[in-house]
């Protein structure tokens, strides 16, 4: 079964991630929603989007990161980047996503262009610095001085007195696609105790990161693709082999910010505002640590890596005590007592400290990010000696390690 | 010339800061080659050392005060320090006036142990492993840090004053000449900026004179060829961690009654420390504090109105701006050698 | 004219003189070998030649071009392949993927943006890559790791990529330095092989005068970074001037 | 249940993914509701949106004690705290209409991309019917449109910038809190009293929206009454060492300093002000003054003594002595032993006024709870006499006029009340230039579905 110009394990693996991605507000919903496990149900429109969207960005980032080594601390830029584009184009043309989309990539390639041009005449840590400095002084000033662009801490938004020039008015006042659906559209299926959100706005995230993920998919299996893991594994015989390392690590760079720039121009698209805070340097630090979580360099990781790090920020945030006391109130009193103390250090307010672990637990034990852990799953299922044999794998055949 | 003066005496106390920041993070990268982003968390954990030893020093008794009330109409319960009672109340006002200072005593050893048990404990297995994966571990352990005293002492900052003979400031401009008041300076400000010339000096001195230093800075150079020499570099590298890490203390002790001390200061000076080390060169302690003292004062340069009228939100980025003039015009920084973190 | 012609280059580190006036002409389709005791500035000439260093004076010619200020990458595309002293393999990619980028850069140049190609369906590179493998004895090894090779295989490894090239000129960096005697046979053997079955010309950095005396066709001996002689390997066996020049090192360099 | 928004349309294009249902006649139920999130057992969801980790954390700690504490006492639970004192009498401690009330929480982290990812979380997971709190004017205008889009009731929190009920104000949303206009009005009279009207102001503000509308009032304010501006120097948020921009300071010809920084930023800048000796120094002959128009109990906390004699604004305090203040200082320091603060008396407040709403509106439809709440006059919830207004949705009410205590006893008076302001002197019109003009507008009401 062979299909886009891909081989047969590819297209198997293909079709499912696309099977996985249309299925998601099922899978992701497993408890009936009267259930106490209905609090870890995440198959819900935004974070669903969220998935999406963090997953196109982190799969950018790996094709960056990944192949080539280069670690960007700046890629939040062009995040931000592309959701200014879309709202600007809610503000001037109207609420159709696909202009602002159109720009958002457009215009976060023009400025990782720029930026990568500067910033790729250094190496190492040099060159991350570099990209966490033109970062930073972005989001300095879109917060500050270019308040009139970006409304500031605000953040920018669509108000009733834009000009919206190619807004009819039969068109929606939200953001839609080409006044077919808007994104907020959504459909409930009840089924038994289940309740499944089916939603536009996430069929049409899940769309695009699939188009993202192919052609991740096909860069990965290129020529191209091979001469940036070529760069990662040693510059010096790629230049005596005449090959110019300059363009390639460019061209990755420009790529990896264009995708930056559709999942920030997503965010705008599913919800219509832009805030300057998705161009802190602690957003350029969730993706890299979502691509190494999931694992570098494989190109499910990092998609596995950005959900786990969003399921973490929007569902332990909001386990509070109240939730607590309910999950264990059959519990004697001393007891429900001890164990809601010791749970007060993991969820709710302290949930920074369950994913600090989660990454030192990650990265002591699963070098190789998730896609570790699910590799040595697999081999210990097929009865092998798993821990060698995941180890081995990941270690001689990269580019099979996904 | 004396609002420059006046700006030079502000950026020579930002840039202590940075300089005692950087060059503990700077001397794990050079001795380790760890890239340590738990480096903010153990200057945060110094000031909490002084946040404790003030909870200490505040430890007390209830009286209850019979022609007081409180905010529910109960009458009133005082509390009494027990220093205060075990010591006499001289002394132990005394103690409470410099627990700032006295922090010290306690945040050296805690720093010790906190830095030996993270290297023995967790940095030492990540010595061979790639640098996003030990960017990763140490983040990680950075928030589980920041998360636990944001547990124990909340999130509002905690004010630690400085001992009451430094609270005011000293007149500097009559010193040079100038009118009265033109260049008033907080004495706290001053005693900071001569504590971490102390301490950087004290640092060269250590790895300059002493056999320990030589080997360390050996190490630096070659580690492998060190090695080879059959000098157990590894039990000295601990130590060296365990120095950073109370370097790092001691700095955050110190600048507690500049800044009070909040849970998340460490992640605030991270990023920056960061660039600090960068435009010095990686590795590099001279240029670690060189570029600490050249930030710090381009800084609070491009925060004086003349400057900020012409360029608005110049000081804003600054920083980054003369972070990335420096990098593209010197490829490694201001003293940075060839072939570190460049791979 | 010879393919590769070096006239009066010199150049200065600091207060050391590392080459002065040297002068050298190598010949289509032969092997030129050059040697010198250490510090003879033997890998300075060599890599003024492979756009890593420019000479301070002086100039080289290759084909009649120029190569000073041209980037590594541009002198390889003119037809130079260098094999490094210790090889330079791709570690994390497996050895048909190192063969490959060598064929890919040969065909497409420098640079080419085909992120939508696949290389899997790149019939000639492949066959090209395969053959080459085969050309060394390595194919039954092609899926492996590079990093995981044995210091024989890689230096194999590496001669087959720059060979994969078809380069005019093959550029030796001491090729079996730190190899057992056995390597070094092997890698004598190969040497000679590739002459025979290629018109090719390669210049040789060595050490070791057994592989020079086996291999070369002319030699030029490289001391205190200027050329003491140059002649044909039988005539500068006896010569009083490398004597002199190898003095004290020579049974080292024998024994080695 | 299906809450379908599609256009014909869209359902054309949709089909296949309907038609799945469809053909599962039986577990498909559809039963069209009038809004989001109409509640349909026996209890209803409010969601409770306040930052948990970041600068504000423990503000938002606050927030959540003094919310459930209102969800206690509109369920009958406890003493009751305000609803004794609130002159209105809908509620009766059973609940709304019949309806036991839960709630949920989310974490804003004070920016507004996680505020608003919670708050969807709680619309779209766990079907609130209204969101309350928020520590920051950037998180409650952003969460605010959201609400509007999404057609719940958003209640604001603590939000200071002229904004949220001014260029930002929403038909979905309402603000308990009161502005930076209202401090501004309060604050001059009081200022005028105490340093006189012959004074040269030298601002510090932090660079962002609510930094500079708080900048804008209280310049205007205060030059109104006779002083001049020396100087507004804006600096950059989380600045930590402000020491460059307060070192100009008392070289500048200013005698007075104002320092329009809230949070971590004013703690640091007061204190560092304290330390270049200001407070001790003589300007133009006078005494040097500095003034915090936004002050928070948490904060003053954090500027320990530094905040001795220095004056400021609040929307609240536990010191007043209403029948209604006193109610609810007894009802949370019995539960959590301290007393709360403005922020949590605010969002305690307009939950009891939410639920107050639906209770007299009969019916849990946003754009009715709106409609009850607008121009909504009531007492007995501290202030004095509170109206919401209903051009804007702000809420006007006395204004607290506080200054850092020479000698508290406690570590929570270390802010005593000068002055209650009248609500007729903080006044001013719904479309006052400060507040977006003539063009701001709530637009229309959304019930969503």
């Amino acid at each position: 079964m062979k299909m886009l110009g891909l081989s047969n394990k590819d297209t198997t693996f293909l079709l499912i991630v696309v099977g996985l991605t249309l299925l998601t507000p099922f899978l992701l919903q497993p408890f009936p929603v009267a259930s106490g496990g209905n609090m870890f149900n995440a198959g819900y429109p935004d974070l669903m989007q969220r998935f999406a969207i963090f997953g196109i960005f982190a799969i950018g980032f790996n094709i960056l990161f990944g192949l080539t080594g280069y670690l960007s601390f700046g890629h939040a830029a062009f995040l931000g980047v592309g959701s200014y584009s879309v709202v600007w184009m809610y503000k001037l043309l109207g609420y159709n996503v696909v202009p602002g989309l159109i720009l958002a990539i457009i215009v976060s390639a023009l400025f990782a262009l720029l930026i990568g041009y500067i910033s790729l005449r250094r190496s190492g840590i040099y060159f991350s610095i570099l990209t966490l400095a033109f970062a930073q002084m972005m989001y300095n000033l879109a917060y500050s001085v270019l308040t009139p662009l970006t409304n500031g801490e605000t953040g920018l938004q669509v108000y009733s007195n834009d000009p919206q020039v190619l807004r009819g008015p039969e068109h929606l006042d939200a953001p839609h696609f080409f006044n077919l659906f808007k994104m907020t559209d959504s459909t409930k299926l009840t089924l038994g105790g289940w309740e499944f959100t089916l939603s536009a706005g996430y069929y049409f995230t899940a769309v695009i990161a699939i188009i993202a993920f192919y052609i991740s998919l096909r860069i990965f299996r290129s020529p191209f693709g091979l001469m940036l893991r070529a760069i990662k594994t040693n510059q010096t015989r790629l230049n005596y082999t005449g090959i110019n390392t300059r363009p390639y690590t460019l061209a990755a760079f420009v790529i990896s910010g264009m995708y930056a720039g559709l999942a920030g121009g997503l965010l705008a698209a599913m919800d219509p505002l832009a805030g300057a805070e998705r161009m802190q340097w602690t957003a350029s630090g969730e993706v890299v640590l979502m691509v190494i979580l999931g694992g570098a360099g494989t190109l499910m990781g990092p998609v596995l890596g950005a959900g786990f790090i969003k399921y973490f920020e929007n569902i332990f945030s909001k386990i509070n005590d109240g939730v607590l006391h309910q999950w264990f109130a059959w519990m004697p009193d001393g007891l429900e007592n001890v164990i809601i103390t010791i749970s007060h250090f993991f969820v709710g307010k302290s949930w920074h400290l369950t994913l600090g672990l989660l990454f030192m637990l990650v990265v002591i034990f699963l070098p190789g990010g998730l896609v570790e852990g699910g590799q040595r799953i697999a081999a210990r299922f097929r009865g092998r000696k798993a821990k060698d044999d995941a180890t081995h794998a990941a270690k001689t055949q990269p580019s099979a390690a996904e | 010339m004396d609002a420059i003066i006046l700006q030079l005496l502000n950026g020579l106390d930002k840039g202590s800061a940075y300089a005692l920041i950087a060059l503990g993070l700077t001397l794990i990268f050079g001795t380790l080659g760890v890239v340590n982003f738990a480096h903010g968390a153990l200057f945060m954990i110094g000031a909490f050392c002084a946040v404790t030893l003030q909870k200490i020093m505040g430890l007390s008794f209830e009286q209850v005060d019979p022609t007081k009330t409180d905010f529910l109409g109960k009458p009133l319960v005082v509390k009494v320090p027990y220093v205060e009672s075990w010591f006499g109340a001289d002394f132990g006002a005394w103690l409470i006036n410099w627990q700032v200072p006295l922090s010290i005593l306690l945040a050296i050893p805690v720093m010790l142990i906190v830095g030996f048990v993270m290297e023995r404990g967790l940095i030492k297995h990540f010595y061979k492993r790639p640098h996003a994966d030990q960017i990763l571990v140490t983040f990680g352990l950075a928030i589980v840090l920041q998360e636990l005293v944001k547990y124990f002492f909340g999130a509002n900052p905690i004010q630690t004053g400085a001992p009451s003979q430094f609270s005011g400031s000293m007149d500097f401009g009559v010193l040079l000449g100038f009118d009265p008041m033109a260049i008033m300076y907080p004495y706290w400000r001053l005693v900071y900026f001569l504590f971490a010339a102390v301490v950087i000096f004290g640092v060269f001195a250590f790895l300059q004179f002493t056999t320990f230093g030589m080997v360390v800075r050996a190490g630096m150079a070659d580690r492998e060829t060190v090695g080879l020499l059959g000098i157990n570099i590894d039990r000295r590298f601990t130590l060296m961690f365990g120095l950073a890490a109370a370097v790092a203390g001691v700095a955050g002790v110190m600048y507690t009654p500049i800044l009070a001390p909040n849970y998340h200061m460490g992640m605030d000076f991270l990023v920056l420390s960061f660039v600090v080390v960068v435009v010095g060169g990686m590795g590099s302690l001279p240029g670690a504090v060189a570029a600490g003292f050249l930030l710090g004062i381009l800084q609070s340069f491009a925060s004086m109105n003349e400057i900020k009228s012409l360029i608005p939100g110049i000081d804003q980025v600054i920083i980054y701006l003369v972070a990335i003039l420096i990098l593209l015009t010197r490829p490694r920084g201001l003293l940075g050698r060839a072939g570190v973190m460049e791979e | 004219m010879g393919i590769l012609e070096v006239k009066n280059v010199g150049k200065r580190f600091g207060g050391l003189q590392a080459l002065s006036d040297v002068n050298l002409s190598v010949q289509e389709n032969t092997v030129h070998a050059i040697i010198g005791p250490n510090g003879a500035g033997k890998s300075t000439l060599l890599n003024c030649f492979v756009g890593k260093l420019i000479p301070d004076t002086g100039s080289v010619m290759f084909n009649g071009q120029s190569v000073l200020g041209l980037k590594p990458h541009q002198i390889n595309q003119m037809g130079i392949s260098r094999v490094f002293q210790t090889p330079e393999i791709f570690g994390d990619l497996t050895v048909m993927e190192n063969v490959m980028i060598s064929c890919f850069a040969k065909r497409d140049g420098s640079f080419r943006l085909h992120p939508f190609e696949t290389v899997a369906h790149e019939v000639d590179i492949v066959d090209k890559a395969e053959q080459m493998l085969i050309d060394v004895n390595m194919a039954d090894k092609r899926h492996m790791q590079a990093s995981s090779l044995s210091r024989g295989d890689k230096r194999r490894l590496e001669m087959a990529m720059c060979l994969s090239q078809d380069p005019k000129l093959l550029l030796l960096d001491e090729p079996t330095a730190g190899m057992a005697r056995a390597d070094t046979n092997n890698t004598i053997d190969l040497l000679k092989e590739i002459r025979e079955k290629r018109d090719i010309t390669m210049a040789i950095i060595e050490h070791d005068m057994h592989v020079v005396f086996s291999l070369a066709d002319r030699i030029t001996v490289l001391a205190q970074g200027t050329p003491l002689v140059e002649d044909v390997p039988e005539k500068i066996k006896g010569h009083p001037k490398v004597k002199e020049a190898y003095l004290g090192e020579t049974g080292v360099t024998q024994a080695a | 249940m299906s809450k379908s928004n599609f256009t014909r349309r869209g359902l054309l294009k949709t089909g296949a993914v309907t038609g799945a249902g469809l053909a599962l006649p039986t577990i498909f139920t559809s039963a069209a509701s009038a809004f989001t999130n109409e509640p349909t057992g026996s209890t209803v969801k409010f969601g409770f949106n306040v930052p948990q980790t970041g600068p504000y954390a423990e503000e938002g700690l606050d927030e959540l004690r003094a919310q459930e504490l209102a969800v206690q006492h509109i369920n009958g639970e406890g003493d009751g705290g305000m609803l004794s004192t609130f002159s209105s009498k809908a509620l009766d401690g059973t609940g709304i209409l019949g309806r036991k009330v839960e709630f949920v929480t989310g974490d804003t982290q004070t920016k507004s991309d996680a505020a608003r990812a919670a708050a969807k979380s709680m619309i779209e997971k766990d079907g609130v019917v209204m969101i309350n709190g928020g520590s920051s004017s950037g998180v409650a205008v952003a969460v605010q449109e959201l609400c509007q889009s999404a057609g719940i009731i958003f209640m604001a929190g603590l939000t200071h910038s002229n904004d949220t009920t001014g260029k930002d104000r929403k038909a979905n949303g309402f603000r308990h809190f009161f502005n930076a206009y209202m401090s501004a009005a309060a604050l001059a009279p009081v200022l005028k009293n105490a340093y006189g009207t012959d004074r040269r102001a030298y601002h510090l503000t932090a660079d962002y929206t609510w930094g500079w509308t708080q900048q804008e009032s209280i310049q205007a304010a205060t030059e109104a009454m006779g002083w001049e501006t020396v100087n507004n120097v804006l600096t950059p948020l989380s600045a930590g060492d402000f020491s460059s921009y307060i070192a100009p300071v008392l070289n500048s010809g200013a005698d007075i300093l104002v320092l329009n920084h809230y949070g971590g930023d004013m703690v640091n800048s007061l204190t560092q002000a304290v330390q270049f000796g200001l407070r001790d120094a003589q300007a133009n002959g006078k005494n040097f003054e500095i003034v915090v128009p936004l002050y928070s109990e948490l904060m003053a906390a954090g500027a320990g003594d530094n905040i001795k004699g220095v004056y400021g604004s609040m929307n609240w305090n536990w010191q007043l002595t209403d029948e209604g203040t006193q109610a609810f200082v007894k009802s949370f320091g019995e539960k959590y032993g301290r007393p709360p603060s403005n922020s949590a008396h605010t969002c305690y407040v307009q939950t009891l006024l939410y639920a107050d709403a639906v209770a007299r509106a009969g019916s849990f439809n946003p754009c009715a709870v709106a409609e009850a709440l607008e121009g909504f006059e009531f007492s007995g919830m501290g202030n004095g006499d509170v109206l919401y207004r209903a051009e804007d949705h702000q809420c006007f009410k006395d204004v607290l006029v506080m200054k850092g205590a020479e000698s508290p006893t406690t570590e929570y008076d270390t802010l005593e009340i000068v002055e209650t302001t009248p609500v007729d002197q903080v006044m001013y019109a719904p479309d006052h230039p400060m507040f977006g003009g003539a063009e701001a507008s709530l637009g229309e009401c959304n019930a969503g579905a």
